[in-house]
């Protein structure tokens, strides 16, 4: 059982996530991949700045791997997070796990991109040509 | 007391800095930090929401505060 | 739109396949990852040989992909199988796909793999020291 | 008629070949297919279950076969 967790200001790497759950005594390896888009309607943006409350994200992202572990026996989680410049299509978020069976890859894995995103203290800001805005801010 | 308040995101535009210090009674909740930031700043009332987190964890409004706690303003969170 | 089927010999890449998806119109990526494991208890298996009807294998996968582009959106598909000799933990099947939301992604992915367990004409065969077994063919 | 079949897994364990030739009557069906199977090779009874796709295609077991079809014997499938 191992839980690998980082927040890094370089490109992630999918293959390292996997390879860091990936088991022969699993049968199932699912993987969610967090691309940036361009979320403001219409305007195109030029780039995007994530920022992290670090101990805290890291915090955060472990209860994730653990409840992924504790409710739908995930024997290896990886949450890697980008923070700093991102460009369109960059990866922001990568979330790799290796369970028995593969239903359970599929539930905790979903879980745990839909838990990270109310929860882990991350924040981005999309920055236009002329100005910039943190993204979910605002009703 | 004197307690220290970082700021994240949307927060530190509002209080155009990454930290800030309040003046609060002594036996303080995490409801007299959220009303003292909204009256010196007034910005926050037009977020979605916003929580407070003390020693890296969410607490609720009720929850006590003291001096030497890591406080810290959580506007709502977009990453992944 | 893209869909990218492919049996191969060869050791198989969930980064190709997670770059044949990727799209930054696209919120959800989700890749599954099927390991060989070892299916039948107690005896230590030395190696797999995973056999297909080949054009009919094509044509399954490429069924399942349409279905996840009809019934959950997915923008681009991409299923790759092993065929041939494979040890254990040698990934046999890799399924990528992205969506605008993550939800469809995942459960596109989850309906892909039951399906394509249940109808592509793709056999494995468990070699053991002592003998063989074609994996699920009996009751 | 003489119509060929292919064999995959372990069909072709059973049959000890790659393909068979059957003898069957014209305006035959699937369900004769598999009945000639079965008497030839009572092994098939083992297994599971196992399909007849005609044309890289599964088809009911009141199909029709006529020469030239690419009739294949699918035992039970264990990709992924």
């Amino acid at each position: 059982m191992a839980i690998d967790i980082q927040l890094k200001a370089t490109p992630l790497s999918s293959d390292e996530c996997i390879k860091k759950v990936q088991d022969h005594h699993c049968g199932g390896l699912a993987v969610f991949i967090g691309t940036v888009r361009n979320q403001t309607q219409g305007r195109p943006v030029d780039h995007l700045e994530f920022e992290a409350y670090e101990p805290m994200a890291v915090k955060e992202m472990s209860k994730i791997a653990e409840q992924m572990m504790d409710r739908w026996n995930a024997k290896h989680v990886c949450i890697h997070h980008r923070t700093g410049h991102l460009a369109l299509g960059d990866v922001a978020v990568i979330i790799a796990v290796s369970t028995a069976h593969r239903a359970e890859a599929f539930a905790s894995c979903q879980y745990a991109i839909d838990t990270l995103k109310q929860t882990v203290p991350i924040w981005k800001k999309e920055i236009f040509e002329d100005g910039e805005v943190w993204v979910a801010a605002h009703p | 007391m004197e307690i220290k308040v970082l700021a994240f995101g949307i927060a530190r535009d509002i209080i155009k800095a990454s930290e800030i210090k309040l003046e609060l009674s002594e036996q303080s909740t995490v409801d007299e930090v959220k009303d003292s930031l909204v009256k010196l700043y007034p910005d926050f009332n037009s977020l979605r929401n916003f929580a407070i987190a003390v020693n890296c964890e969410y607490v609720e409004d009720s929850a006590p505060v003291k001096q030497g706690d890591e406080i810290v303003i959580i506007p709502p969170v977009s990453g992944g």
